[in-house]
């Protein structure tokens, strides 16, 4: 099951990713099992684990119980801060 | 006049004069109320700023919020611009323009939206400073001011 | 910026974008909201409308409007163009712009500017219709919007 | 005792009088005494005794009891309608 995650403003810079394609393994199906097996990669993912990031699934803000399915397009980002 | 045509998210500056007669054109609208949100200079020490966004989400965030606008009060038009990228202290960075028939309705969905898109909207700031760049926090002020919505 | 020299009585069309970038000027101005009312076109069937005004009075009423506003809120520039003589419709009757640090400040006062010019600066409207002219009457509603700065 | 009065609008147009100068007799000291004085002018000046009529006194808004001296300017007018 693949999906395209993509990392924002300060968190794109703390991780050094902007975009990857993973294959997730079973199991991964919302957004927080996401979260916590991508913080299971190691210290370097840190980043991610803080309150405040926010998640969208297909370009829609999400939970931690959105759930993610095959194709689906998944980001992590800090506070908005536009306008 | 079509509401998804008038939200753009663009690295140019606009002109308010054109915008605020695009609105009006219509010969209709009573009232155009708008918002021009600045880089601000003079005190801080912000020598520029880069704003990033999420293609994609970032313009189907504005439609939704153009829409839940249109939903509450009887619009006549809206446009709603918003640059991207490198941009100097006193730049315009976002434009927010609503015709109504009459002022009240015109104000309270101007403010409603740029409330919305304060925190709803997939931007970020990063200023650049004589003592390296950062990333500009969220305010717990804007959350407020969308609460007052909400209720 | 003396708010005192930024109110103008004129018969003369005014441009919206000039008017935006003076207020922002001084780059200090993290935000401007600006309203700008139009003579109705369209559904009505007025063919034209002329604003009078009782000289003195006007500008005078509009100093103290915009006094009050300042003395409320943190204000950067004011900004007040209204219009008299004989209008079409789509035509631009009145130009309110405030800049301020954020923008709450900036729509707050910008409303409340333009809910008092309705209600307390002597001007009067006369509409010229296919069946002859009659005087504009006050709308309560425009009094209901004062009474919500005055609580 | 003379003072200025200016008509505005539909009063303006109503009374057919855009501006005068007139002497006030003794006991002519207010806007309502003001008033009622003009109105014992005759029927033509019934307009000014409509309740929706506003009053100035030196280009401020006034109430009937608010004073008219020598050499001011009174201004009556209907309810304002800008913006």
């Amino acid at each position: 099951m693949s999906i395209t995650i993509l990392y924002f403003a300060g968190l794109r810079e703390a991780l050094g990713v902007e975009r990857e394609l993973v294959d997730m393994p079973s199991g991964v199906n919302d957004v927080a099992s996401l979260r916590s097996w991508l913080l299971a990669r190691g210290a370097a993912w840190q980043p991610l684990s803080a309150p405040r990031i926010r998640a969208a699934v297909n370009q829609s803000l999400a939970s931690d119980a959105s759930v993610v399915a095959d194709g689906d397009e998944v980001a992590f980002f800090p506070p908005v801060t536009g306008g | 006049m079509s509401v998804e045509t008038n939200i753009a998210i663009q690295h140019e500056d606009f002109d308010v004069g054109i915008e605020v007669d695009a609105l009006s054109g219509t010969g209709v609208a009573g009232a155009v109320a708008t918002f021009v949100g600045f880089v601000r200079g003079g005190a801080d020490d912000v020598l520029a700023m880069t704003l990033e966004h999420y293609p994609g989400m970032t313009e189907r965030t504005l439609r939704d919020i153009v829409g839940l606008a249109q939903a509450r009060w009887f619009l006549l038009g809206v446009r709603v611009i918003h640059r991207v990228g490198r941009l100097l202290p006193g730049e315009r960075i976002v434009f927010v323009g609503v015709a109504g028939r009459h002022r009240g309705e015109a104000f309270a969905a101007c403010q409603f939206i740029m409330d919305y898109l304060k925190t709803q909207a997939p931007f970020w700031k990063k200023e650049e400073t004589a003592n390296g760049a950062r990333w500009v926090d969220a305010r717990d002020s804007d959350e407020a001011a969308l609460k007052q919505w909400q209720t």
